[in-house]
Parts: C-alpha cells; sequence; structure tokens
C-alpha cells in the first residue's frame, strides 16, 4: 500500500495540563513517537472538556477523540477527574447507543511521568481509528473539506 | 479579528531537522489575523525576543503565536517578552512544534504538515484572546516541611534563618530519620550521628521553627501562598510541657518486648518510649498497643513512677489548623520489602539482613552495641557476601526499575569498615555494575578493592542456602571467569532497594502535587526545575524526588528552602487570571457550577439584571477570583453556557478543534 | 373536577392565592392547554380529564416572578418536575401553592388516531371520576371505543407511582398504571448492532424539524438562553441541512438534563413528528441507574445530581466498550 | 463436591499408587475425583514455543471437558498440572494461541480459559482446608520428620502457577502437620530433580538428587514425600545414602486410615 | 549471515523474550543447576541471540543439558526468560529433518525396571519433533 493511499485519520486529542500534556512532553523529550495524525489540544484538566467540544470534532470531520487526564486521585484540581469520567462514560455509552462505533472515543489517565504510557496509548489508538476506518456516522460532510 | 504576528522557532536542528520551517511560516501567512510572520533560529534567545518585540512594535501586533518547544517550557518567556513590547501577556500563545512534533515525528513532510496545523490551531485561539490582568493573594509567611528527617532538618533550618517562621511535622516520636539510623556515612566515613545530631539540637531550638513529632498531615486546602493544613497530633500519652524525659519509666516499663522500629526490628524496646537516646523531643510516646495499661486496664507503672505527673492515659489526638505560605516535602524512603526474593533466605535466616539492618548491627548503640556479630548465635563471621541490586533495576513487578544510587557507596563502605575494624573477616562483594559518579567516590570504591582488600566479584547469586550447620552458602556466578561460585558464608548482606516513604502518595493527594508510577513526587522540569513539584507553592527534598545520597539531600534541602523563601519574601502573588467567569444574563442561578467548584469560589447573589430591557431581580452565580483556580470543572456543568473559563473558553477550544478538523 | 375548581374559587376568594395554574378546555375535544385563572368566571374554562398530560411545573418558574402565590395543579409525576425545579433554585416553594391532583393516567391522542379513530366530535370515558376502563369514541363515522389502557401514554405505562412527592393538599384518587418494563425499549435498543442501531436513531431523527417544542416543554430544559439560542459555543440554531445538526442537539439536549431530568416523558408527548426523544433521556437515567445507583431526579430537593457528584471508584468510561 | 479429574499416563501405570491412594483419601474426605473421559497424554512438558498449538490441544481438551461439567480440573502429577495449568493460561490470555487451538478444536462453544485447575494439594489447602483434613485425621503420623521435596515444576513460573511462594513454598509443610507430622524444612526442595534429563544425563540427574537428599538429611529428614512420580524415580536413584521417598497421598491415605482401601482398587 | 539474523529472530518469535531487556547481571547462570555441563551459559546464551550468533548456539551441548526447571525465568530480574530462549534455539534444531536428540532405537537400552512413561514422553517432546 502506498503512503499517499493509506488512511491518514484525523486524531483531537484533549489533555490536561498538568499531567498528559505534561506526559505528552515527556514522550516528545523522549522521542517516543507516535503518528502524526494526532493533534493536541491543552485543556487545564479534563474536567474542562465540554461534550460540546468532542461533538463538535466529530462534526468537523475527526475520526476519533481522546481525552487524556491526570489519573483519578492524582487531579491537580483534586476533584476534576472525577467529574469528566462520569461525563465522559456517559457521553461515550450514549454515542454507542446510537450506534457510533465505541472505539472512536477514548479516555485515558496519564501522569506526567508516563511518556511511556503516553505514546503506547496514542499508537495503540491510532491504530483502533484507523482499523474502524473514516467517521461516516458522525461526520458532517458539508464541514468537511 | 486580532492583528497576529507569528514567530516559527528552529530550536537549532531540534525543529527545523524535521519541520520545515520556511514552508510554516508561508503557510500560515495568509491565516485569518496574520499580519506578521517569521522564523528565527532560537526565538528564547535573547535576539529571538528582541525579535518578536520589534514586531509587536512596528506591525502593532494585538496577538502573538510563538511556534516553538512546549508552553510548560518557555510560555512564560515569551509572555515577559510580549508584555516588556507593550503587550497583554495573556495574548501569547504557544504551538507545541517541537515536544509535540518535531520531537517524536521522523518523515517531514507529515511533521511539517502537522506543525502548520498546531499553528493553526493556535491562530484561532489568539484571535479570540482577549487581554487578561492577573489578580493578587496575599502570602501567608509561614512554611510548612512534612518530613523530620535530614531533609526536612536542613530545609527547616535555610528557611528559619532567612527569618521565617517554619512547622516541621514528623510522624514518628523524634526527628532524624533514616539519617539517625546510620551509622558512618561515605565517602568520609564521618560519624553519622556526630554530623547529624548537632543539626537535631539547632532546629529544636531555633526560635522560627516549630516541631510536630508523633503528627501526620490530615488535610490540605487552599493553593500557593495560602494553604491551610490540618495536622493531627497523635496522642502520645505523654504530656509534652511536663515530661523532664528523665527516662525512668521507660526503665520500669513491663512491656519490653515490642520490636524497636529504630533498630530495625533487630531489637526490642518498652511500650513507652523514645526511639533512641538522642530523640528530639527528649519526650517518650506509650505505643498504646503494646502497652498493657491500654491493652488491659491495668497497669499504669509509668504513671506511678513519673515524678512529674506528666503520663496521661486519657490524652486525644489533637487537631492544629495552621495557614502557610509554602510547603516542602520531605518524607524520605524506606527500603523495600524482601517478600518477592524469598531465594536469598532473608526470611529464613537470622544472619541474612540488609544493609540498613547492618547499620543497627555496627552501631555502638545498636543490638549488639557495634560488635559484628552473627543474629542467629551471636558468633563473629568470618565470611561475609553482599549482594548488591537487591530489588533495584528490575523490569518486573517484584522489585524497582530505578537504580536505587546509595547501595554500591554503602557497600563499600560496609566493606571498608568491617576490614578494618575485622581484618580477619573475608568481604566478597557480588556486583553487577559499580556504580560510583559523585566527588571522591570512585577513589573510595577503589580503596576498599585496593587497600581494603575487598573482593568484588562480577555477577549476582541466584541463591543463599541456608546450611544444617547454621553456615549460608552462597550460590552466584562469577561472570569474568565464567564459572558458577559456591561461597561459604557466616552472613549475607543484601543491598536492598530504596522506596519513597509509603505516605507520600497520600500526602501527594493532598497537596495535589504530582507523582510518578514508583510513588516519587514529580518535579515541575526534570533538569531546570527539580526542586520544585508542578504545584505552585510545593517543593521537594531528599528521596521523596528520587534516590540520592546525603550530600545531595542536603544540598536538595537549601535549594528547596531557597524556592520557599524566594515565595515567602513576596507580599503578593499574581494570580492566575485564567478564571471562570459567569455571565449573569445567561445564568440560571441553578447552583450546579457550585456543586462541583473544589475551591468553593462560586457564591450566588440576587442581583437586578437588565437582561435586554427587562429588568429584574435573578440570582446568579459570582465567582471569587481569587479562589478560583480555574479548572473548568464549571463550566461543563452549566448547561446554558452561561460559565466560562477566561484564556480557556468555549470558543477559544471550538476554534482549536475546527482548526485541527479542517 | 368540581371539587378542584371549588377549591380554587375557594383559594381565590379567601385570597390565599393571586391565581390558579390549571388547564382550560381547547378547541377541541381532547387538546386542553395549560391557563392561568384570575377569577371564579375564568374557572369556568378550567377543564381536568384524562387529556390534561401537561406538565405545569415548567410554568411556576415565570408564576414565582408574579406578585402573590399561585395555585398549581400537579399530577403526581408533575411534582418530581417541581422538586427538580426547586433544587435549582428555578422555582419559589413559598410562592405556590400546590394542590396535588388524582391521576389514572393520560392519554395520547395519537394512540387513538393511530388505531383508526378519526373525526372525533367527543370523548367519553376521560372525566376522573368516570370508571369506566372504555373509552367511547363519538365520530363523525359513527361510535367507536377503546380500551383507556391502549390508549394512555407511553410514559403512563411506566408510571412513577400514584405518590405526589411534594403537596400542599391533595384532591383526587390516583391509580398506579405501571404495566410494562421501563427500560424494555432502551434495553432492546441495546441489543441492537451498531449499524441497527444507527439506523434506528438516523430514521427517528431525521423527522426532526428542530421546531423546539420538546425543549419548551421540558421542565429541565429551563435555561434563560440556551446554548443553541446563544453564541457561546458557535451553536447558535441554524438551519436543518444536515443529519450531524439534529444529532448533535439531541444528544446535548440530553446531556444537558441528564441527572435532572425526571423522565416525565414531555418531550414524546409533545413532538408533532412522533419522535421518540424519551429514548434518550431515559438512557442517562438507565446508565445512572446501573453504575451510580438507583437515582430519581426529584424525588427530593437536596440531594447532589448524578454529574455533580462522584465516587473514588466510578466506572471508567472504557466500560462502554467492554460492555460490548 | 465433584472435580473433574485427570490422571495421567503415568497414574495409570508406574505411579498407579499415587492415583488409589488419592481416591481413597477424596473419599475419606467427602470429595470425588471424577475421571474425565477420553483424556490423552499432556505431553509431560509444557510446548514453550509460542507457536506451538498442536502439542497443547490435548490439555485443552481435558480442560474443556472440564468446562462442560462444570466443575474444576483437578491433577495430581507435577508435571500434568504445569502443563495443563499453563496452557490453560495461554487460553485465557494468550490471544493468538486462543484462536488457533480453537480453530482446530471446532468446539461447538469456543474454549477460553473458564476452568479452574487446581492440583490436589490446592484441593486440600484451598477446598477442604488443612484444618478440616487434620480433624479427619485417624492415624497422625506422630514424630515423623518429613521433608518436602516440590521440585520444579509445581512451583515455576511463580507468576503463571499461582501455586504458592515459588521461593520458599510451604504448601506441602502445611500438608505434613495437618497429617501429625513434623515438616522438615531444607533449601534445596524446589531445586530441579534432572527431570527429563535422566533419561539420557543418568549422573546428571543422580548428582542433582544427591545434593537434594543430602540437604534433607542435613536438616534431619526421615523421609521426602513428592507428587511427582519422575521426582520420585530419580530420589530415587540418588547415589548417596538415600532416603525413603513416598507420594504424598499414601502418607495422606494412611493418616486418614484409608490405605487399604487405597490398595485394593 | 542474514540466514543466521532470521534463525535469531525466529528463535526471538518462538520464545516470545527480548535478549536486550539483559543487564548481563548473570542471575540466570547463578541459579543454573545444569551450569557446569553446559559449554554456552545461560547469560552467554542471552547475548548470542542478542548478537545473532546463531551457530555457536545451535551446535552447543547446553541445549541438551537445560532442565526447564525455570530457576532463571523465576529469578531473572528483567524478564528475559533464558529457559525458553534455550527451549526456541533447540526447537530449531529439532525441527529440522533428521536433527532429532532422541531416535526411537536409543530407547530400550535406556529403559530400567522404574522408569515412568512420564520420563519418556517428556524426553520425546524436548528432543525430537
Amino acid at each position: 500500500m502506498s503512503v499517499e493511499n493509506q488512511f491518514k485519520p484525523k486524531i483531537v486529542a484533549f489533555c490536561c495540563n498538568w499531567c498528559s500534556y505534561a506526559g505528552a512532553d515527556l514522550a516528545g523529550s523522549s522521542r517516543l513517537t507516535y503518528p502524526a495524525d494526532v493533534k493536541i489540544i491543552r485543556v487545564p484538566c479534563s474536567c474542562r472538556v465540554n461534550p460540546m467540544f468532542i461533538l463538535r470534532a466529530f462534526e468537523k470531520g475527526a475520526d476519533g477523540v481522546i481525552i487524556c487526564g491526570c489519573h483519578p486521585g492524582d487531579c491537580h484540581y483534586s476533584t476534576g477527574n472525577y467529574y469528566a469520567r462520569r461525563r465522559m462514560t456517559l457521553l461515550f455509552s450514549m454515542l454507542d447507543y446510537i450506534g457510533i462505533e465505541n472505539g472512536r472515543t477514548r479516555v485515558e489517565w496519564v501522569s506526567a511521568a508516563e511518556g511511556v504510557k503516553f505514546s503506547q496509548t496514542m499508537n495503540e489508538f491510532v491504530d483502533k481509528i484507523r482499523s474502524l476506518g473514516e467517521n461516516v456516522r458522525l461526520g458532517d460532510l458539508r464541514c468537511k473539506k | 479579528m486580532q492583528r497576529v504576528g507569528v514567530f516559527v522557532c528552529h530550536c537549532g536542528s531540534n525543529i527545523a531537522a524535521t519541520v520545515d520551517v520556511k514552508r510554516v511560516v508561508e503557510a500560515i501567512s495568509n491565516e485569518p489575523g496574520v499580519v506578521h510572520a517569521e522564523d528565527y533560529q532560537y526565538m528564547c534567545s535573547e535576539a529571538g525576543q528582541a525579535l518578536i518585540a520589534k514586531a509587536i512594535k512596528e506591525k502593532a501586533l494585538t496577538g502573538i503565536v510563538v511556534c516553538s518547544c512546549s508552553p510548560r517550557m518557555h510560555e512564560a518567556t515569551f509572555r515577559k517578552a510580549a508584555e516588556r513590547a507593550g503587550l497583554n501577556p495573556y495574548m501569547v500563545e504557544i504551538a507545541n512544534i517541537r515536544e509535540h512534533c518535531s520531537w517524536i515525528h521522523k518523515d517531514i513532510v507529515e511533521a511539517t504538515e502537522k506543525a502548520v496545523i498546531l499553528a493553526r490551531a493556535a491562530i484561532a485561539k489568539v484571535n479570540l484572546n482577549t487581554p487578561l490582568k492577573p489578580g493578587e493573594s496575599r502570602v501567608t509567611k509561614r512554611a510548612l516541611v512534612i518530613g523530620g528527617g535530614i531533609a526536612g532538618i536542613q530545609t527547616a533550618l535555610d528557611i528559619a534563618d532567612a527569618g521565617y517562621e517554619v512547622d516541621i511535622v514528623e510522624k514518628t516520636p523524634s526527628i532524624g530519620g533514616r539519617m539517625s539510623q546510620l551509622d558512618k556515612t561515605f565517602p568520609t566515613l564521618d560519624c553519622s550521628a556526630c554530623i547529624l545530631t548537632p543539626k537535631m539540637v539547632e532546629a529544636a531550638a531555633h526560635e522560627k521553627i516549630n516541631i510536630y513529632t508523633y503528627s501526620e498531615v490530615d488535610k490540605v486546602s487552599g493553593f500557593v501562598g495560602d494553604f491551610t493544613v490540618d495536622i493531627r497530633k497523635k496522642a502520645r500519652s505523654v504530656d509534652m510541657d511536663k515530661c523532664t524525659g528523665c527516662g525512668v519509666c521507660q526503665e520500669k516499663c513491663p512491656s519490653k518486648k515490642a520490636p524497636s522500629e529504630f533498630n530495625r526490628g533487630l531489637g526490642t524496646r518498652s511500650a513507652i518510649y523514645t526511639p533512641f537516646a538522642q530523640a528530639i523531643p527528649n519526650v517518650p510516646v506509650i505505643d498504646r498497643e503494646n502497652c498493657i495499661k491500654f491493652k488491659t486496664g491495668k497497669c499504669g507503672i509509668c504513671a506511678k513512677v513519673c515524678q512529674a505527673g506528666a503520663i496521661d492515659y486519657e490524652q486525644k489526638d489533637e487537631i492544629i489548623t495552621e495557614k502557610y505560605g509554602a510547603i516542602v516535602v520531605a518524607t524520605g524512603f524506606d527500603t523495600i520489602k524482601l517478600d518477592n526474593y524469598d531465594e536469598y533466605a532473608y526470611s529464613q535466616s537470622k544472619d541474612v539482613i540488609t544493609s540498613l539492618e547492618l547499620e543497627r548491627v555496627m552501631n555502638a548503640a545498636g543490638t549488639t552495641k557495634g560488635h559484628l556479630e552473627r543474629l542467629s548465635d551471636g558468633k563473629a563471621p568470618k565470611d561475609i557476601v553482599f549482594i548488591q541490586c537487591v530489588g533495584s533495576r528490575c523490569a518486573d513487578d517484584r522489585g524497582k526499575s530505578y537504580c536505587s544510587k546509595i547501595c554500591c557507596m554503602y557497600t563499600a563502605k560496609h566493606a571498608m569498615l568491617i576490614r578494618d575494624k575485622y581484618p580477619d573477616v573475608n568481604v566478597t562483594v557480588f556486583y553487577i555494575d559499580v556504580r560510583t559518579p559523585g566527588k571522591n567516590f570512585d577513589e573510595f570504591y577503589r580503596r576498599a578493592v585496593e587497600q581494603y582488600g575487598v573482593n568484588y566479584i562480577k555477577g549476582q547469586v541466584g541463591k543463599v542456602i541456608p546450611q544444617p550447620d547454621g553456615s549460608l552458602l552462597v550460590q552466584g556466578v562469577d561472570l569474568l571467569d565464567n564459572k558458577q561460585i559456591l561461597k561459604q558464608a557466616d552472613m549475607v548482606v543484601l543491598a536492598t532497594a530504596i522506596e519513597p516513604d509509603p505516605d507520600v502518595r497520600k500526602i501527594a493527594t493532598m497537596l495535589t502535587a504530582s507523582i510518578d508510577t514508583n510513588n516519587f513526587l514529580t518535579e515541575a522540569h526534570a533538569k531546570l526545575r527539580p526542586v520544585e513539584s508542578p504545584t505552585a507553592g510545593i517543593f521537594l527534598s531528599g528521596v521523596c524526588q528520587g534516590p540520592k545520597d546525603i550530600p545531595e539531600t542536603v544540598a536538595q534541602a537549601g535549594a528547596a528552602a531557597v524556592k520557599a523563601i524566594g515565595l515567602l519574601a513576596k507580599d503578593k502573588l499574581l494570580t492566575n487570571p485564567c478564571t471562570a467567569k459567569a455571565d449573569e444574563l445567561l445564568c440560571n442561578g441553578c447552583s450546579a457550577c457550585a456543586n462541583v467548584c473544589p475551591y468553593g469560589a462560586i457564591s450566588y447573589e440576587v442581583k437586578e439584571v437588565n437582561d435586554h430591557g427587562i429588568r429584574e431581580q435573578r440570582r446568579v452565580a459570582v465567582v471569587n477570583s481569587a479562589l478560583c483556580q480555574g479548572c473548568g470543572a464549571c463550566t461543563v456543568t452549566c448547561p446554558s453556557g452561561a460559565m466560562d473559563l477566561q484564556g480557556f473558553s468555549n470558543l477559544q477550544i471550538i476554534s482549536e478543534v475546527d482548526a485541527i478538523c479542517q | 373536577m368540581q371539587e378542584i375548581i371549588s377549591r380554587a374559587k375557594e383559594l381565590l376568594e379567601n385570597g390565599t392565592v393571586a391565581r390558579v395554574l390549571g388547564w382550560k378546555i381547547g378547541d377541541l375535544p381532547y387538546n386542553p392547554e395549560p391557563a392561568y385563572f384570575e377569577t371564579a368566571k375564568d374557572l369556568e374554562n378550567f377543564v381536568y380529564n384524562g387529556f390534561c398530560g401537561a406538565n405545569l411545573s415548567k410554568y411556576m418558574i415565570e408564576a414565582s416572578k408574579l406578585e402573590g402565590k399561585t395555585m398549581i395543579c400537579l399530577k403526581p409525576c408533575d411534582s418530581y418536575s417541581f422538586n427538580q425545579l426547586i433544587k435549582e433554585h428555578r422555582v419559589d416553594r413559598d410562592k405556590a401553592y400546590i394542590v396535588g391532583v388524582g391521576c389514572k393516567g393520560k392519554l395520547d391522542i395519537e394512540k387513538i388516531k393511530k388505531a383508526g379513530i378519526k373525526g372525533i366530535e367527543s370523548i367519553s370515558g376521560i372525566e376522573m371520576t368516570d370508571a369506566a376502563d372504555t373509552l367511547e369514541i363519538k365520530t363523525i363515522y359513527g361510535d367507536k371505543t377503546m380500551s383507556y389502557a391502549d390508549a394512555m401514554l407511553e410514559r403512563c405505562h411506566v408510571c412513577k407511582g400514584k405518590d405526589h412527592v411534594i403537596y400542599d393538599e391533595l384532591i383526587g384518587e390516583s391509580k398506579d398504571t405501571k404495566d410494562a418494563e421501563r427500560f424494555a425499549e432502551i434495553e432492546k435498543i441495546e441489543a441492537m448492532s451498531p449499524e441497527e442501531k444507527f439506523e434506528f436513531f438516523k430514521a427517528e431523527l431525521s423527522k426532526c424539524i428542530r421546531c423546539n417544542a420538546c425543549r419548551n416543554v421540558c421542565p429541565a430544559c429551563s435555561c434563560r438562553k440556551c446554548v443553541f439560542d446563544s453564541n457561546k459555543f458557535d451553536s447558535a440554531q441554524k438551519a436543518n441541512v444536515d443529519s450531524f445538526e439534529e444529532k448533535m442537539f439531541h444528544i446535548i439536549r440530553a446531556f444537558h438534563v441528564a441527572g435532572r431530568c425526571t423522565d416525565c416523558g414531555e418531550c414524546s408527548r409533545v413532538c408533532p413528528q412522533g419522535i421518540p426523544l424519551h429514548l434518550f433521556n431515559r438512557k442517562f437515567i438507565k446508565d445512572i441507574n446501573e453504575l451510580y445507583g438507583e437515582y430519581q431526579a426529584g424525588a427530593d430537593a437536596e440531594s447532589k445530581g448524578p454529574l455533580t457528584d462522584f465516587t473514588f471508584d466510578d466506572a471508567e468510561p472504557s466500560v462502554v466498550a467492554e460492555r460490548g | 463436591m465433584k472435580y473433574s479429574y485427570y490422571p495421567g499416563c503415568t497414574l495409570r501405570t508406574k505411579a498407579k499408587d499415587l492415583d488409589d491412594y488419592a481416591r481413597a483419601s477424596a473419599k475419606a474426605l467427602g470429595f470425588e475425583l471424577e475421571e474425565i473421559e477420553n483424556w490423552q497424554c499432556c505431553g509431560g512438558v509444557y510446548p514453550l514455543g509460542s507457536d506451538e498449538i498442536a502439542t497443547k490441544l490435548s490439555s485443552v481438551r481435558a480442560l474443556n471437558e472440564a468446562k462442560e461439567k462444570g466443575q474444576p480440573l483437578v491433577t495430581l502429577c507435577s508435571a500434568c498440572h504445569h502443563v495443563i495449568k499453563r496452557v490453560n493460561d495461554d487460553m485465557k490470555n494468550v490471544e493468538d494461541i486462543r484462536t488457533r487451538a480453537n480453530n482446530y478444536m471446532q468446539l461447538s462453544e469456543p474454549y477460553m480459559g473458564e476452568t479452574e485447575v487446581l492440583h490436589f494439594l490446592e484441593v486440600l489447602r484451598d477446598k477442604v482446608g488443612f484444618d478440616k483434613l487434620k480433624e479427619k485425621v485417624v492415624n497422625p503420623l506422630t514424630g515423623v520428620k518429613i521433608g518436602a521435596y516440590y521440585g520444579c515444576l509445581l512451583l515455576r513460573p511463580g507468576k503463571l502457577l499461582q501455586f504458592d511462594n515459588p521461593e520458599n513454598p510451604t504448601i506441602i509443610e502445611d500438608f505434613i502437620r495437618a497429617i501429625g507430622a513434623e515438616p522438615v524444612v531444607y533449601p534445596y526442595r524446589n531445586e530441579c530433580c534432572g527431570g527429563y534429563i535422566s533419561l539420557k544425563e543418568k549422573d546428571m540427574a543422580k548428582n542433582m538428587c544427591d545434593k537434594i537428599m543430602d540437604s534433607a538429611k542435613g536438616f534431619g529428614a526421615d523421609m521426602l514425600i513428592t507428587a511427582c512420580p519422575l521426582c520420585l524415580y530419580n530420589l530415587n536413584n540418588s547415589t548417596t545414602d538415600k532416603l525413603p521417598v513416598y507420594y504424598f497421598t499414601e502418607l495422606l491415605a494412611e493418616a486418614l486410615g484409608v490405605k487399604e482401601e487405597g490398595k485394593d482398587q | 549471515m542474514s540466514s543466521e539474523k532470521n534463525c535469531a529472530q525466529q528463535i526471538k518469535e518462538i520464545s516470545g523474550a527480548d535478549p536486550l531487556k539483559c543487564m548481563k547481571c548473570g542471575k540466570c547462570s547463578a541459579s543454573c543447576p545444569s551450569f557446569n555441563e553446559m559449554d554456552i551459559k545461560p547469560h552467554q546464551f542471552v547475548s548470542y541471540v542478542a548478537n545473532g550468533d546463531i551457530e555457536a548456539l545451535v551446535n552447543s551441548k547446553s541445549l541438551y543439558k537445560c532442565l526447564s526447571c525455570f530457576a532463571c525465568l523465576e529469578r531473572c530480574p528483567r524478564d528475559v526468560k533464558p529457559a525458553k530462549l534455550i527451549d526456541a534455539a533447540r526447537q530449531l534444531v529439532v525441527r529440522q529433518r533428521g536433527k532429532d536428540y532422541l531416535t526411537a532405537d536409543e530407547i530400550p537400552e535406556l529403559l530400567d525396571e522404574g522408569l515412568p512413561q512420564q520420563l519418556l514422553v517428556s524426553a520425546f517432546r524436548r528432543y525430537r519433533r
């Protein structure tokens, strides 16, 4: 298969500033590669991620969305990720319920020290999205260029 | 729409090697709002910053995007540069094209494409930025040091010497920590007590230092400059004001079978005890689990013999609430449990001991009064084998992945001291590598080999085999000779891995300080901010941050103190302006946001609002920006979108999403 | 009904309340509508029968701002919505005089029509006092009958119970009409393959005309300004040009009321396109019950809602994929 | 309680005692060993190669049969236990092996490692309980000093077999205590007897068994007990002044007073 | 040479072990009960595979001295699994035609009175395809 023809998914990763964004930095400074399909958006905390952002990403053509935060119990703001955990569980369950492949969304807790985990997670996630193919069900053809 | 300037950094070849920097500049030049774009070798350098300042002024920029390393690295640098050029510092956005791009991608086309997208997202965001102004918060001029070992003591002394109040919280009955258990210290073989005890006394006597021993941190709230901490003073059952430290109670106590923590369980102590003779404070504690009075209600001998009337069986835990501007964590370490290493027969033979236990054997105040003897039969050993790296450098979950760092040196010390005092004892060390990075360290190790005749064998031990006659057979390998060795020994000493004190995870959670999978506290930057936690106002001292020896610990303790002093010296702190803000016209007053706020920063007021001509009294949310830390939990809870986060607004994040998914 | 009217007159007369919030006769025999009554004369048009499905609690938001107390008629299930609104500080308990009215299940005209009964002139058997289990329907095509239960709204088949959770006084008897499993429909969908699920919802949601009736009637959707009308998310109402719009709207709407929705079923009742909108809300309720423990919004006015609460060992989001 | 039971080849032939005494003891202890039908030899050694599937199938068959009966699968011979437990672990946790083995097997429902594999000793410890066993003992072996010989197959790899602490096991010592005797702990009890090497390299095996015997004797053991026919064979071939070696089930049957019944079978 | 590389790769695949994880501590060799009988010692085995020096390995008598007692695997601090590497090398040999280490003809003279079946089947499995 030629590189040009390979499906290049669009993947949005929301990373909390304190743990996961730092974990991604560590993955970077440790040169732990993962595909360029992943683009990171920095948010202060996983609890800042509004379901609207996730749906918006899908609307605009994202093929996968991953939210990374501090491990439960280690949130910089003490409790933010606990709220995020409930919100995302319910949202993902709803997306699954309406027939969206549940592999397109993921939450992973990655600490600032887990560069390896960050890179592994992203590699896995990209593999998963590649296997799922383009996001047709939630995509909005109108918005895709 | 802003007038945006974009500055793309080469970072030498760090970025430029995998990202076509010129191409990035070209690709984003026509993005909405962009009126200036350029690249430079090192944007963070003085010259680079000057370029930015010049462009801000000449092009009347209202917002800038720097495509460079992580914002965690240089966001502050570029914000300051912008501010000096007259731009609000919060009109700066960073596109992380190094850690998140050039360093992890190999294909230049792919990496360049990604860099362009990241830059576009930052440009989209900065177009929606608004100037923000930090507020101010006060600084409580008092520091808390958690842990009273050498790290905590040194930090406390340095902070106190600068004129600030310091409280030390130590969970055991005395300060002193692990260092007080050591006999001699490398690489100069000073007596540990001789150099530690004066520091303990100095700390206790310092008018600015207040020591809470037998106490634990129960609860922490607040934030940098203004922490509120609950300290639990566990019931000592002895009145500290009345006790004269005469020691009669300990002598007369009939319950003398409790294992001595200080002697690593090799000896026993009484139920009412001070851990060691030089304990500070010299006030005993009743260990209620072993006290006959507490177990059966009968006894009370200590109360009878106490002339000062200091024994108080009714004493309860006491909670002290205090405010602090800075908190230093100095919780130290312990050796790992050896349950997973039964091949070394630690649990099967009394003559297999850890190095820390050997310290107590060698120490004149220890269980054997400093005589080197086998713990099984009290006989003098003739052959001692040291095994290195027990539980360190492990890839499986039996041990620790890291090098414990201090073992090579203390083993050389032990070997040398034994050979010095008992020249007829043969000492063999099984090692994988001898690691001696430190001043005079390798020389020290070489002395052990060359002057003291310690037999170093490169190779590990597979099994320690207890023999019917009470001796030990050590089955190891000599890798240089390619031979399996069966070595007769009377004593085996295990260089047991060290791990952070198990309580540190609980403390890190209370402090919201980040911690790694090995339970070491994470530093704000591995190289440039090694004594600070990423959580503002929390500093790291000693082994809680990573394995280190005494000189390194003392150095880091001083560094942590300086960082804390730097904070305490300020009268006011600028607060993070990226706080939540409620749009009162949209607010339903439903309290959902207040329910999730971890800081209690949201309150409700009944206000008259003018909603497009309709004037009415409404219950609306009001954010106290001094308390708000900007997590954003409230913004997602709010169904109407009335609550938004400045600097990370809904529209800003959506604009980034759009730019990425375009 | 007469008892309610007499009591309302009394309360108006003795000045306890300034107005009455109830239902008035509509232009057809089956479409009474919510109304304020300020005088005894107004009350001549008051009606309370099997077609008074409308949940009045949301009207209390505006009524709370008016001078004086309002007598509000709440059916057992409506009282949950009211309680929830108290919890959210949206209504003023002190401004309401709650008359808990009896209910023996409310009727769905769409079901009657679906049964092929057209040209309706009058329906008997709908009064609260009627013991009849059968509706007798006069139509221009002759007399028809239908069992009361067959004509009931979906929500009444999964009735929360005949007790009011908040009231000042009760008038009339209620009946627990539950004869179906609340989550049976949800489970049926959950058991579908992703493709089937997607096709099912695509078919349902493609009917949406974004009339906002669901939003306007929903007691939990009480925002002063909906996010879909504001500029806070770049989501201001747009024309229905693509299928994603409805998905986004209905998912977010359901998410915004998750943990707050009492499952009153008004959304499905008012949808002119007949979209079973309660399937979204009830899915969240089912998940919440299963993952975080049984929770009924509006059962009380104090407890923390499931989305503003957590436990340290909540399920991870991966549970969604794991349960398949 | 009924357990599915996998005796293995040697228990049908040279090690019939091991089997007979186990059945008699089980009866005395109130549980039944129900021999699965059509079992095939486990192969004696676990096929280590991750690409070896066919050699794992006989274990899968036995496991699946127990699964269909809804019973745990009990083994007695250390080697069978080692092989079956590890194959079960593969079927549970190694996707590749699971898929390929199931492709071969063509079962009505794929086998996913559902069966609980128990060694007879584990049944005594975890299901019967050594305290209960002690109560049932009628002829306590008071005063007998017994060295437990574990060998390697029961214990290692510790993480997979989850049998006992691989470097300092206690299960047989606890068993010895339960039947009224005195356990002798000696450091070579988990060293290999030489295993299959004794077929072609007899001296190597002898050498190893000598060390084991010497160590046990040095610590004062009167006899050794084992669960493995091959260990027994190798130990009996050691050259030094040997201690008697017994199957643990023989002493169990004796303590329970059912030794004669075991012999009659 | 390239075929040796191939073999090394095959050994890694069959064994599922990664010789690069080795830190050369020697604990495998320190634990091995067959150490003295081996020409290539367990720790060397790991290096040989890592270096792709397969020729020496497949000709080594160590292949038939390893007891698969897993002492090395149990104690290895780096999870290298030397026993599996050795078995994989042995597989590489015995899977070739005519490379069985034990043939049926040899059996009768090896038998004795008490020899259990288990010994024969185990040896067969280890020594031949």
